[in-house]
C-alpha cells in the first residue's frame, strides 16, 4: 500500500500571510468585475465577467483548496471533471445554438 | 420487411439491409469462431493451454476496420437523411396539431381535418406543434417520425410515392389512450385531392374508401413500369436521382412519369410550338443531356439538371437502354 | 504468503460483532454481509420486475383488453422500467458482486469507508420502500414511463413525487458506492499489486465508478427539479411557462446513457474474469480490455443525444451524436474480439458459469450489432420508440447484465456460501432462458420495423401472431429462471459444501477460503503473477486452495 | 497473523479520505453544473429578458454577500493553517468566524428573498404572472440555483459546527485534522458555486 506519512503536503502549504495576499486579490477581483460590469460593453459582458469569476476560482481552487500543493493526482482527477463538463457544454450547445 | 410507400422509405430500408447484413457477417464470424474454439480447445482434447498475451497487431486491425465500417454506416445514415431535413422546396405546408389523443391537420386553404390527406408525387412539408404533452408523429410506411412538443413547432418533410391508406401512429408516450391515438395518411392522385381540398369536407372519405383508391391505382402500372423498377440497372436512376422527379408507378410528380415513355411516342414543346416526337435514342440523349431543348407539354422549362459532365458514356447509354426497355 | 489454514477458521458468517442476529447483517459494516444484503434485496426486486413484465406480456397476449385496462398497463410498464433499472441493474454486479469480491480480489480487508458502505445500502432499501410506498399513496401509482419525460410527469395526476424522490435516493446509494470503489482500489491495493496487476473486474467498478460519479449527479438535478416544478409551477421545463421539455430530455439522458455503462461494463469486467478461469488461459489483450473500460466510460458520457434523434433536437446535433455513438461501439467489439480470441488454444471447461458467457455473447452481439441500426439516423428514425428499441435494450440489458449477473451468482457461488450447485440442471436452465429469450425479444425487433410502438396498451390485427409468440417466449423464459433459482436455493441448503478454490482460479479470491473470514484473509496477500498468468498457476496457488 | 484479530480502527489513511471528499466534491460541482448547462440554454434562447430581469436583483447585496463569502473562505483556511501549527485557540476563533459569516450570508439571502417575496416576484406569484415566459424562467433559474447554493450554505453551517465540536473536545488536533481539512474543501465548494453565480445573476445589467 502507497503510504503517505500523515500531513506530509503541509511542508510546502503556505501561511496566514499568503492565504490574505490571496483573500485581497480575489476582494479586488470582485470590485473589479462589480466596476466591469457598470461599463456597456455589450457582447462582452458576459466574456469579461466570466473571465475574472475563472481566475477567481483557479486561486479559491490552488490555494484554498490545496490542490496545487497536494498529490498531482488530485490535479487529474480535478481536470477529468472540468473537462468532462465542458464537453457536456458543448454538446449541449450543438443542439441549442443550431435549432 | 413490410413495403415503404417512398423513395426515402426505400433508401433506410436498403440502409437497414446493408448494416443487418454487415452485422450477420460479424455474428456468425464471432459466434463460429467461439463454437469452433469450444469445441477444439475443449479440455479433453487440448489438456494444456497455451499462453497468448495479446497480439497488438490484431488489436489494432479490429479496432480499424471496424472504425471504417462504422464511420461509413453513419454516413449512409446520415446522407438520406439530411437531404429530407434539407428541402425547402415543397409543394404544400399543412399544419399538424397533436393533442390527448388526437391528431388534427390543418391546409394552406384553412380546411381542417382529422385524416391526413395529401398528393402523391408531391413534396410537403408538416409542421408539429402539441397542445400538450409530447407525442411523436410515426409514418411507419414513410420510416418518418419526429416529436411533437408544445413550445415549438417541429417538421417533418414527406414525399409519399405511392398511393394507398398508411396508418399513423403516436410514438411518444402520452398517456392512458397512448395506444389509440392512431390516424391515418390516405395518399391520392393530385387531381381528387385538389376537388377534396377545394370540397366541402363533410364527407371527404366517401370518395376515397380503399376500394376507390383501388380503382383510382393507374391502369399503366404495367408490364414497363415492374420491368424498370426490377431492373438491375434502377440503380443507376437511383444515383442519378432520376426518380426524385420521375416516378415509376404512373404518377405525375416534378417531372413525367417513366410511364409515359412505354407509349413510344410524346408532345413536347420545341421553341414555343407542339409537337410529337418519337421516344428513340436520340430522343432520350438529347433529354438527358439538353433538358431544355424540348419539353415534355405541361412541364416547365428549365426544371431538370442536365446530366452532362456528371454521367459517363457507359452509364448514359446504360440508362437510355433501360428505358426503352430493353435488356 | 506464509500461513497454515486449518479447517476451523471461521468464516465471516460465523464470525460475531457488535450486534447479533439480524441487527449483525443489517448493521454490519462487513463488505461481504453487505454484499450479500444487496445481493438478497436485488434478487427480490428482480423477481417483482419479472412478475411485472409477466403481466404485460399477457396482457399483450391478445388484442383489446385481455387481464387489464389500460391505466394499469401504464403503471405496470413504468413500475417494470423504474424497479428494473434503479433497484436491479444499476446497482446491480457492482453493489452485490462488487461489494463482496473488489476487496478480496485487490487483497484488501474491506472498502476505504465501510460506513458509507452500509449508509448506500440503507439508501438503497429506503429509496426501494418509498417506490414501494407511492403505490399506495394518493393519485395512485405513477405512469410516466421510468424515463419521467416532462411535460407529462408535471401534468400527470398520478403519484410522482414520492418515486422520484426513491430515484434521488437510489442515486445518491450509486455515488457512494462508486466513490468507495474509487478510493478503495487507489488506496487498499496489496503489496504488489500495481493497476496492471488489477483483475479486469476491477478494472472494470474503477471504470464504473467514475461514470457513476460523473452522470448521476445529473439526474440528481434533473429529478429535483421535477419535483421543485410539479410543487411550486417554476417553469424550468413547463412549455405553458417557456420551458423548453427538450432540454429536459438532455438533462435527463446526460445520466441516463452513462448509467446504460454503469450497467454493462461490471458485466464485461465478469466476463474477463470467467472466460480466463475456464479456459485456463491468460487474457487475450489485457491491456486493450482495462483501457476499453476506461474509453467505454468517458465516451459513453458523450453519446447522449442518439436517445433523441426524433425529439426535435437541431439537425446538427443530430449527426454529432450519431458519429460519437458508432464510435462507442469500437471498444465494445474490442472487448468481444478480445473474449473470443482468449479461447483460442485454452483448455476450455464447459462449466455452468462459461456456458452463461456463452450466451451473453451471442445475446450482447445481437445486442450491440442492432445497436448499429439505432446508431444510424435514417434507421434510427424509423425504429425509434418501437418495440425494436424495446428489443435492442433487452438483449443488451438483460441478455448482457442479467446473463452476466446469473453468471457471476454461480462462479462465485462457491465462495459466497461455500456449496456447489447442480452443474446439469444449471445447464439446462442456461438452455431454456437462451431459448425463450429469443422467442421473446428476437420477435419484437421484426414487430419494430413493421412499425409496433412501444408503451402501446393495445395493437393492430396484423402484430398479433408475433406478440403471441412473444407472450409464449416469456412463458419459457420465466420457467428457466425459476429453475435456475430453484436449482440454487436447494444447493443453499443441500449443496456439497464447496472447495476453497473449486474452479482454479487465480485471482485472489480463490486464495481464501469459501466462504472467506472476516476480513477476507488470514495472512498478508502479496501480489507476485498477474492475475491470469496460468503458466504460474502451480507457483502462486498453495497447496490448501487447490 | 493466523487470527481475526486485527482490527479496521488502526487503519488511518488520510490520503484516501481526502480523496473520497474530493470525489464527493466532484458530484456537487456536476450536480451544479447540470443546473448551469440550463442556465445556457435559457439565457441563449431568452438573452433580452434575461437582461431585463436581472434589472431587479440587488446588486448592492449580491456584491455584500459575496465579499462575506469570500472572506469566509479565508477564516476556513487560516483555522486550518492554525490547527496545523498547533494553534487550538486561534484555530477555534477562524472557525466561529467562518461559521458567523456563513450566517451572516443567509441572513441578507434572508432579506434578499424576502423582498422579491413582498413584491410578488416569486413561482406563482402575482407580479410574476405578468412577466413574458423568459423573465419567469430567470426569476425560476434565480430561486432555484440561489436556493440550492443556499441550501448548500446550511449545510455548510452544520458541517463546520460539528467540526467546531470536534475541535473543542480534541478530536481534531495537530496531528489529526483531516476532517477539518475536508469540511474545509466542502465550505470552499460552496464558495466556489457562488463566485460563478454571482456574475450569472447579479452583473448581468
Amino acid at each position: 500500500m502507497e503510504e503517505k506519512p500523515v500531513h506530509q503536503e503541509h511542508k510546502n502549504s503556505p501561511g496566514y500571510g499568503y492565504n490574505i495576499l490571496i483573500w485581497l486579490t480575489l476582494i479586488s477581483l470582485t470590485c473589479v468585475s462589480v466596476a466591469v460590469a457598470g461599463l456597456d460593453l455589450g457582447a462582452y459582458i458576459l466574456l469579461t465577467a466570466l473571465v475574472i469569476a475563472t481566475i477567481k476560482s483557479t486561486l479559491v481552487i490552488n490555494i484554498f483548496m490545496h490542490i496545487k500543493f497536494d498529490d498531482p493526482i488530485f490535479k487529474l482527477f480535478f481536470s477529468l471533471i472540468i473537462f468532462t463538463l465542458f464537453v457536456l457544454f458543448v454538446l449541449t450547445a450543438f443542439d441549442i445554438l443550431y435549432r | 420487411m413490410f413495403e415503404g410507400a417512398s423513395y426515402y422509405a426505400d433508401k433506410v430500408d436498403t440502409t437497414m439491409l446493408i448494416i443487418v447484413g454487415i452485422s450477420v457477417f460479424f455474428l456468425i464470424g464471432i459466434v463460429a469462431a467461439m463454437i469452433y474454439f469450444v469445441v477444439r480447445y475443449n479440455h479433453k482434447r487440448n489438456p494444456v493451454a497455451s499462453q497468448i498475451k495479446g497480439n497488438n497487431l490484431l488489436e489494432a486491425i479490429w479496432i480499424i476496420i471496424p472504425l471504417f465500417i462504422v464511420i461509413g454506416m453513419f454516413w449512409l445514415g446520415w446522407k438520406d437523411f439530411s437531404r429530407l431535413r434539407k428541402i425547402t422546396d415543397y409543394a404544400m405546408k399543412i399544419e399538424v396539431t397533436g393533442r390527448m389523443w388526437k391528431w388534427d391537420f390543418k391546409y394552406p386553404n384553412g380546411k381542417m381535418s382529422d385524416t391526413l390527406y395529401v398528393p402523391v408525387g408531391k413534396t410537403i412539408k408538416l409542421e408539429m406543434r402539441s397542445a400538450d404533452v409530447n407525442h411523436a408523429f410515426f409514418i411507419p410506411a414513410l420510416r418518418m417520425k419526429e416529436d411533437v412538443i408544445a413550445s415549438r413547432n417541429t417538421y417533418m418533410i414527406i414525399e409519399p410515392q405511392k398511393l394507398g391508406e398508411y396508418d399513423i401512429a403516436c410514438a411518444e408516450y402520452c398517456g392512458l389512450n397512448h395506444a389509440y391515438m392512431y390516424t391515418k395518411l390516405i395518399v391520392v392522385p393530385e387531381d381528387v385531392f385538389e376537388a377534396w381540398l377545394a370540397g366541402d369536407s363533410a364527407n371527404p372519405s366517401a370518395a376515397l374508401s380503399p376500394a376507390t383508391i383501388a380503382k383510382l391505382e393507374p391502369k399503366n402500372e404495367n408490364e414497363y413500369a415492374k420491368f424498370i423498377r426490377n431492373h438491375k440497372n434502377f440503380e443507376l436512376l437511383v444515383k442519378y436521382a432520376c426518380v426524385s422527379c420521375h416516378t415509376v408507378d404512373g404518377a405525375n410528380h416534378i417531372g413525367p412519369s417513366f410511364v409515359k415513355l412505354s407509349s413510344g411516342k410524346t408532345e413536347v414543346v420545341r421553341d414555343g410550338k407542339k409537337i410529337t416526337v418519337e421516344i428513340d435514342e436520340k430522343y432520350l440523349r438529347t433529354a438527358l443531356l439538353e433538358p431544355d431543348y424540348e419539353i415534355v407539354a405541361g412541364y416547365s422549362p428549365y426544371t431538370m439538371p442536365t446530366l452532362r459532365g456528371r454521367v459517363s458514356e457507359n452509364d448514359l447509354r446504360t440508362i437510355i437502354e433501360l428505358l426503352l426497355g430493353k435488356n | 504468503m506464509s500461513n497454515s489454514i486449518s479447517t476451523s477458521i471461521k468464516s465471516f458468517y460465523e464470525y460475531e460483532g457488535k450486534h447479533r442476529g439480524i441487527l449483525g447483517w443489517i448493521l454490519s459494516t462487513d463488505h461481504k454481509r453487505i454484499g450479500l444484503l444487496y445481493l438478497w434485496s436485488m434478487v427480490g426486486f428482480f423477481l417483482v420486475g419479472v412478475f411485472l413484465g409477466f403481466l404485460m406480456r399477457l396482457e399483450m397476449l391478445s388484442m383489446g383488453k385481455t387481464i387489464m385496462g389500460p391505466q394499469t398497463y401504464n403503471a405496470i410498464f413504468t413500475l417494470h422500467g423504474i424497479i428494473m433499472i434503479f433497484l436491479f441493474i444499476v446497482p446491480g454486479i457492482p453493489a452485490a458482486f462488487g461489494n463482496f469480491f473488489l476487496p478480496i480480489m485487490i487483497g484488501a480487508e474491506d472498502v476505504q469507508f465501510p460506513r458509507l458502505n452500509l449508509l448506500s445500502w440503507w439508501l438503497y432499501v429506503t429509496g426501494g420502500l418509498f417506490a414501494i410506498i407511492s403505490l399506495f399513496l394518493s393519485g395512485g401509482p405513477i405512469d410516466t414511463g421510468w424515463t419521467f419525460y416532462v411535460p407529462y410527469s408535471i401534468r400527470t395526476t398520478t403519484q410522482v413525487i414520492l418515486p422520484l424522490i426513491a430515484a434521488f435516493i437510489l442515486g445518491f446509494s450509486s455515488i457512494l458506492t462508486g466513490i468507495n470503489f474509487i478510493t478503495t482500489v487507489h488506496r487498499m491495493r496489496a503489496k504488489g499489486m500495481t493497476f496492471f496487476k488489477l483483475p479486469l473486474f476491477v478494472w472494470a467498478l474503477y471504470a464504473t465508478g467514475w461514470i457513476q460519479i460523473i452522470g448521476t449527479p445529473v439526474i440528481g438535478i434533473t429529478i429535483l427539479l421535477v419535483i421543485i416544478e410539479r410543487v411550486f409551477s417554476v417553469g424550468l421545463f413547463d412549455p405553458a411557462l417557456g420551458g423548453d421539455p427538450i432540454l429536459f430530455q438532455h438533462l435527463f439522458w446526460i445520466y441516463s446513457h452513462p448509467a446504460v455503462y454503469i450497467m454493462i461494463l461490471p458485466a464485461m469486467g465478469v466476463v474477463s474474469e470467467i472466460i480466463p478461469t475456464f479456459a485456463r488461459k491468460h487474457i487475450f489483450g489485457y491491456k486493450a480490455i482495462a483501457f476499453s473500460s476506461l474509453a467505454i466510460a468517458f465516451i459513453g458520457t458523450l453519446v447522449w443525444g442518439h436517445h433523441m434523434f426524433t425529439s426535435g433536437m437541431s439537425d446538427t446535433a443530430r449527426w454529432v451524436y450519431s458519429f460519437l455513438t458508432y464510435i462507442v461501439a469500437l471498444p465494445s467489439a474490442v472487448k468481444v474480439f478480445n473474449w473470443v480470441a482468449t479461447m483460442y488454444k485454452g483448455s476450455i471447461r464447459m462449466s455452468a458459469p462459461f456456458v452463461f458467457v456463452m450466451a451473453f455473447i451471442v445475446l450482447f452481439s445481437i445486442g450491440g450489432l442492432t445497436g448499429l441500426i439505432l446508431g444510424s439516423v435514417a434507421t434510427n428514425v424509423h425504429v425509434h420508440d418501437t418495440y425494436f428499441v424495446v428489443a435492442h435494450f433487452h438483449f443488451v440489458m438483460f441478455g448482457g447484465t442479467g446473463f452476466i449477473f446469473f453468471a457471476a451468482l454461480h462462479y462465485w457461488f462457491p465462495k459466497m456460501f461455500g456449496k456447489m450447485y447442480n452443474e446439469k440442471i444449471a445447464m439446462t436452465a442456461v438452455g431454456i432462458l437462451t431459448i425463450g429469450f429469443l422467442m421473446l425479444y428476437f420477435t419484437m425487433f421484426i414487430l419494430g420495423y413493421e412499425g409496433m410502438p412501444r408503451r402501446y396498451y393495445d395493437y393492430l390485427p396484423q402484430f398479433q401472431f408475433l406478440h403471441i409468440l412473444a407472450t409464449v417466449g416469456s412463458w419459457v423464459l420465466i420457467s428457466g429462471l425459476l429453475l435456475m433459482f430453484g436449482n440454487l436455493l436447494y444447493s443453499l441448503r443441500k449443496g456439497a459444501s464447496a472447495k476453497a478454490n473449486p474452479w482454479n482460479g487465480m485471482t485472489l479470491e480463490w486464495m481464501t477460503s469459501s466462504p472467506p473470514p472476516f476480513e477476507n484473509f488470514n495472512y498478508h496477500p502479496e501480489i507476485k503473477f498477474g492475475p491470469y498468468e496460468y503458466e504460474h498457476y502451480e507457483e502462486a496457488v498453495k497447496d490448501e486452495y487447490k | 497473523m493466523s487470527t481475526n484479530s486485527h482490527n479496521i480502527a488502526h487503519h488511518r489513511d488520510d490520503f484516501g479520505s481526502k480523496m473520497g471528499m474530493w470525489l464527493f466534491l466532484f458530484t456537487e460541482l456536476i450536480l451544479f453544473g447540470g443546473l448551469f448547462i440550463m442556465y445556457m440554454v435559457y439565457r441563449v434562447e431568452y438573452s433580452e429578458q434575461f437582461h431585463l430581469a436581472a434589472k431587479e436583483l440587488n446588486l448592492a447585496l449580491g456584491t455584500i454577500n459575496t465579499l462575506i463569502l469570500l472572506t469566509s473562505s479565508l477564516t476556513m483556511v487560516l483555522s486550518i493553517v492554525a490547527i496545523g501549527r498547533g494553534s487550538k485557540k486561534i484555530s477555534i476563533f477562524y472557525l466561529i468566524s467562518t461559521i458567523l459569516l456563513a450566517l451572516g450570508f443567509m441572513v441578507i439571502k434572508a432579506f434578499e428573498w424576502g423582498a422579491k417575496f413582498s413584491h410578488g416576484l416569486y413561482p406563482g406569484g402575482t407580479e410574476l404572472a405578468n412577466l413574458s415566459n423568459g423573465e419567469v424562467i430567470f426569476f425560476g433559474m434565480y430561486f432555484v440555483m440561489t436556493g440550492l447554493h443556499a441550501l448548500h450554505v446550511l449545510i455548510g453551517i452544520v458541517i463546520l459546527s460539528f467540526m467546531l465540536v470536534f475541535l473543542l473536545r480534541d478530536k481534531i488536533n495537530k496531528d489529526n485534522y483531516i476532517k477539518l481539512e475536508a469540511g474545509g474543501l466542502y465550505w470552499h465548494l460552496v464558495d466556489l458555486i457562488w463566485i460563478y453565480l454571482f456574475p450569472l445573476f447579479y452583473l448581468l445589467h
